[in-house]
């Protein structure tokens, strides 16, 4: 067990992925001499060589495109996108063949990619660079979708991603790159905790809150804090985005009747729709109240200056559980 | 190389490529075209029927699609457009394999790496990217490859003039060029994207891209199968000996409508048709191969017989199939367990189980 | 009051924008000569020139990306993407551009395109020509998205994006475009019901059944197929997908204590999740029972063949009805 | 035209572009030139002093900003990326303008219409695509334009040596060669896109694109603002009389890091980024100037006084800006009423109630 911060981690899960597959190789801009713009690939060119860390020309479609024929040819690509804000240029190629060749192909055609997206806001940084595209590749069937929450699933899930056969779009909250947590670097990846699961981080009995990469810390703060009121969240860290992992959700809401859930994208059409339509539909007779989404508004990304207003915190947090616990809050007295 | 009514003009850039082709390969290029053609019009004719929801014919296109392709290793991949049957066919693709697609019983009907051929592509372009990424791959095997074992392998993409538009198209070029990959761009200009001339797409040669990224190019007679083989042979050959990448803009015509849905009469005269069957590519190799001496009329019919069995095989491959069963929607989606595809195959058995308890 | 096409009203709808706003330009692959291939523009190159007419070269971000241009220079462009899969390769311009700029520019620089998506299935067509992207666009904060469902919506709401100074991306079921209706070409576009609010297309008052575009047919034939069996559906064609009219959505489910929601698109993360978590905050207390989602399955899209088991119909909006009502259907004893 | 010692060299192509070109008006661009230099330090301390964010800096890159920006007329409309803060500076921004996005108070800051600047783009390439839109809007408008009313405008679009890759700029390229459009593709060549360097995007020089589209080109030194000022107006004289778009290359160098973020050690050599200094295109112009004899010592210490004046203003309006109010979030999503950010606005106005009600 050695502490590291969560961008050691994701290289350290690329290095050993080189290391046990000569399949896998990387490909993005300036993941090379640079090491990446977060130098989550530092020094791996030079320990893997140029045929393995590719630095490519500026063009995402072209970037996942050649990926795609890199699968083809056998190999295992994983990308890296410099920002998630510049994942949409490979929308179509992401969306109409990374998703669809498996199931065009009838299986002929594998398409193990992993598509790393340095993810979300709260960094201060300018447009484009703070955007969580999450709910576009989840609405996307023939994609996983994860998103990693802290080093030691930042090191294993990474390598579970590449492993994967199937491709799998990886969220990497980038205002938790510097966090520094327990990584087991040891640990067989065939002991480690499957890719598709959630993690209840804090066990709780009152309202389950939902939540995933960088907001996971959020709500445990939430959590902490609401104890204080007497309150007891149980925070849930669904890890996997799609497939999501219902049984968790359900087994959750079913103890605690009662359901927040938090994401820094907007509200329309996001994860948060999915989470809870779905424990709606599963588990409608446990639900003492309606749940409650904590999430970015339905805007373009604010400028950083105001994006504290834009992205969950501890006290929308916890407005949304008491709105959870019929309690008075922020809307009492609103017109729905 | 064969001027329009067949006669063997020197072409001193590339007769060399072709110098060792003997009359036995030439038949069975003409064959090839014969049989593409027969695909064509069962394809067609099938779509007449009601067989098929859509056909999107090649005539005209055989000498391209032919010539370049017996230009191929077997251990060569090509990336292909809807198009293409042509390429596939030559490549070891079954009659039946022709059908499924546009039956729409599959997305996509032979094994890609049995016959070194994608499966055809509908998006515009985005080929193009997967046949640099294949070539990549290509390079990065030769690195480890166990001596005396060929790593000299190329990728092929084919893509229309109206694919030339698409961004993807340039940035396959743009990493093909980077990487020095051994890939053949092989531009089909049929002159028409749709009811789209392809001046609309580019006011110049199409070939003259290539200079930009710096990568050879040659402009060619697509309906010259002669020419298409020596060209691509030349671009193949660049690819497997570290030369990189190349365009060869082949330039033919589309004798069809774009699909069996288009109508071409809306935007395009009978003149303009015409003219362009004189300088059909089948007519032009066996005019060849005749003033040679080279093609009997026994070996006509057995090429004409052997398009024959193809076309009647596509048939019955076509009447006989079956559409798959309903749960079969659910394969393929993943391809390893998945428990959200696991759960809804099971809510949709149990639906449409309840069909079964009412009847 | 005149019968026609879904088709013939677009190409309509098209003609009076052309004629009442000279700014107003179509652009497009082989809208031109052609006409389209759905023959929606048909007669426009002639009547209004090459210059208002524009058939494009083939490249979709392109269409999408000189538009923004022709907006900014005071245009307002109407973009006809060929068939809904090909509209990916413009999503990077739709939505890092269109739906961005009157927000970076602080309302300096308005976007009024109109982008015109042929869209669904049913046709029997090839993979790709029968996509139902919807959600991404609902998602994607600055947008607008309608869906149409008849003649006379297609011909009003079409005039109606047109002039919207916001960008609309406006969706036609191409399984309608040969049904007929009525539609009233002279009413002023003033008197018209605003794009923004859904429509009740059959009160009733045992559950409500929202859907959109193609499927609101399909719902009034299972609520014709319901009445027999003594069960009264409201059909609520909610015409805009994003805003949702949630005051329409309310009031019915407050009616009716109970919800089935159908479209084509997948359903994880898809509209369904949206409306039904719209509900579920907004009137949890009138709901006598878990929402129904009714939709395409999570897959690509099949090979047609097999369509009719991706697309909802009328027995499994029956089954979703009974669902909804508690009665016995496809899913009683199975695992939830 | 000027050598990178200032010396004027004849250059038969582009020198009748710039006969008429005064002294003074070389001299406003000199003064330009140093003010951009100005804001660029100021922004770096700005950045240094944690009053920025961040800061793109155009160090070296002041000749083809400013030379072609003073080529543009004030009805033509430029479309820029985030390093061109020189052609905004140079069409009219305030100092102000140019702090606001990286201090991330805003998106963006001037009104482009009041300058005919776009507001920077930060997607590579994306930009100009909406160049070539615009200019054909110039086209549609000239049909129409009242008699003796200006239609000839023209449209620009900068990008980067990177952006070169990406689809988009293919596909502006193609449609301004298809539309014949008044559009200027000014390619910024500095060399580096952050720390990828130009042989990796292109193995052969970007200006031989604009060949592959049927483009009129030229490859510039872009630290010569003399020579930027001539292809400029060439160019854009090229578009006012129906001659369709032109690319120009203009080869220079980024002198600083890509952003305040990066750490150009890491991948290239001082020897590099030296041999560039020695070739900066302020010097040169200056140095021409004086041995002309017309830039005196007071002129030039009015030049740098106007820079500090414009320094000292960016930094008091930095060190002015107050953030917008919470709510302000929500504007401008929509230009008109919308029910979903009404609503969201109320909501957040209701939540933020509550901490005054809390105090
Ligand atoms: C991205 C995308 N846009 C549009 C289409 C619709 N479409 C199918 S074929 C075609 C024309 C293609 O022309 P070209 O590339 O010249 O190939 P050809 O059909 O002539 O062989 C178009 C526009 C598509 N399939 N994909
Ligand atoms: C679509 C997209 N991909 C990646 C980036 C990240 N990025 C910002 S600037 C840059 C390099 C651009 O290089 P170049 O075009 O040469 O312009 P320069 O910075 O040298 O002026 C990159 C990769 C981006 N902004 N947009
Ligand atoms: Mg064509
Ligand atoms: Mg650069």
């Amino acid at each position: 067990m050695v502490q590291m911060t969560m961008a050691k981690a994701l290289g350290a899960g690329l290095r050993a992925a080189l290391r046990d597959d000569p399949r896998v190789l990387l490909l993005g801009e300036d993941i090379g001499t640079l090491g990446g713009v977060f130098r989550i690939t530092d020094g791996l060119l030079s320990e893997f060589g140029a045929a393995r860390v590719i630095d490519t020309p500026l063009a995402e479609s072209g970037i996942v495109g050649v990926a795609i024929g890199l699968a083809f040819r056998g190999y295992r690509p994983v990308i890296e996108i410099q920002f998630d804000g510049f994942i949409y240029p490979a929308f179509d190629q992401i969306v109409s063949q990374v998703a669809k060749l498996h199931y065009r192909t009838r299986g002929a055609v594998r398409m193990p990619l992993t598509i790393r997206v340095p993810w979300g806001g709260g960094i201060g940084a300018a447009e484009h660079h703070s955007e969580s595209p999450e709910a576009y590749f989840v609405h996307t069937a023939g994609l996983r979708v994860v998103a990693v929450s802290n080093p030691e699933d930042a090191f294993v899930m990474l390598r579970q991603a590449i492993a994967s056969d199937d491709p799998v779009v990886f969220f990497e909250p980038k205002r938790l790159y510097q966090v520094k947590g327990d990584v087991e670097l040891d640990r067989p990846l065939a002991d480690a905790r499957p890719m598709g699961l959630a993690r209840v981080v804090r066990p709780g009995t009152d309202v389950t809150v939902a939540s995933y990469g960088a907001m996971v810390r959020t709500a445990l703060d939430a959590a902490t804090a609401a104890e204080d009121e007497g309150v007891s969240l149980e925070v849930l860290d669904l890890r996997s985005l799609s497939p999501l992992d219902d049984a968790a959700l359900d087994a959750s809401v079913r103890r605690t009747g009662r359901l927040v859930v938090v994401h820094e994208a907007p509200r329309e059409a996001g994860l948060a729709a999915e989470v809870i339509t779905g424990v709606v539909e599963r588990s409608f007779d446990a639900l003492r109240a309606a749940p409650v989404r904590i999430t970015g508004h339905d805007l373009p990304y604010p400028p950083a200056k105001t994006e504290q207003h834009f992205l969950p915190d501890l006290d929308r947090i916890l407005d949304g559980v008491d709105r959870a616990l019929g309690r008075p809050n922020s809307l009492t007295g609103l017109q729905p | 190389m064969l001027a329009p009514d067949g006669t063997r003009r020197p072409c001193p850039d590339l007769d060399r490529w072709v110098a060792d082709v003997t009359p036995e390969q030439l038949r069975l290029m003409h064959r090839d075209m014969i049989a593409t053609r027969r695909i064509d019009r069962e394809g067609v004719a099938l779509q007449r029927q009601g067989e098929l929801g859509l056909w999107a014919p090649a005539e005209g296109q055989e000498g391209v699609q032919i010539g370049t392709a017996h230009a191929l290793r077997r251990d060569d991949f090509a990336f292909i457009s809807y198009r293409e049957h042509g390429v596939a066919y030559a490549r070891g693709a079954q009659p039946g394999d022709f059908v499924s697609i546009w039956r729409a019983e599959e997305h996509s009907s032979y094994d890609p790496y049995a016959i070194g051929v994608s499966n055809p592509q509908i998006i515009i372009g985005a080929q193009t990217l997967h046949a640099v990424g294949y070539a990549m791959g290509i390079q990065r095997d030769a690195l480890h490859a166990a001596p005396g074992t060929r790593a000299d392998q190329a990728a092929v993409s084919y893509f229309g003039d109206g694919a030339s538009s698409q961004g993807d198209v340039h940035e396959a070029m743009v990493f093909a060029a980077s990487f020095g990959a051994p890939v053949v761009f092989v531009c089909s200009n049929n002159q028409w994207a749709i009811s789209e001339p392809v001046a609309l797409q580019s006011r110049t040669p199409i070939v003259r891209r290539a200079a930009g990224y710096g990568m050879a190019a040659r402009r060619i007679d697509g309906n010259d199968p002669f020419v298409c083989l020596a060209a691509m042979r030349e671009a193949l050959q660049r690819a497997r000996t570290g030369g990189g990448p190349s365009l060869i803009e082949a330039v033919t015509y589309r004798i069809g409508p774009h699909t069996t849905s288009d109508d071409p009469t809306r935007y395009r005269s009978e003149a303009e048709v015409d003219a362009w069957r004189r300088r059909d590519p089948i007519a032009r190799l066996e005019a060849y191969l005749r003033s040679m001496g080279e093609l009997s009329d026994a070996q006509a019919q057995d090429a004409a017989a052997l398009g024959e069995r193809v076309a009647t095989e596509m048939r019955a491959a076509c009447l006989s199939m079956v559409t798959k069963a309903p749960l079969a929607i659910f394969d393929h989606v993943y391809a390893q367990p998945h428990s959200g595809i696991a759960r809804e195959r099971e809510q949709y058995r149990a639906y449409l189980r309840g069909f079964d308890d009412a009847e």
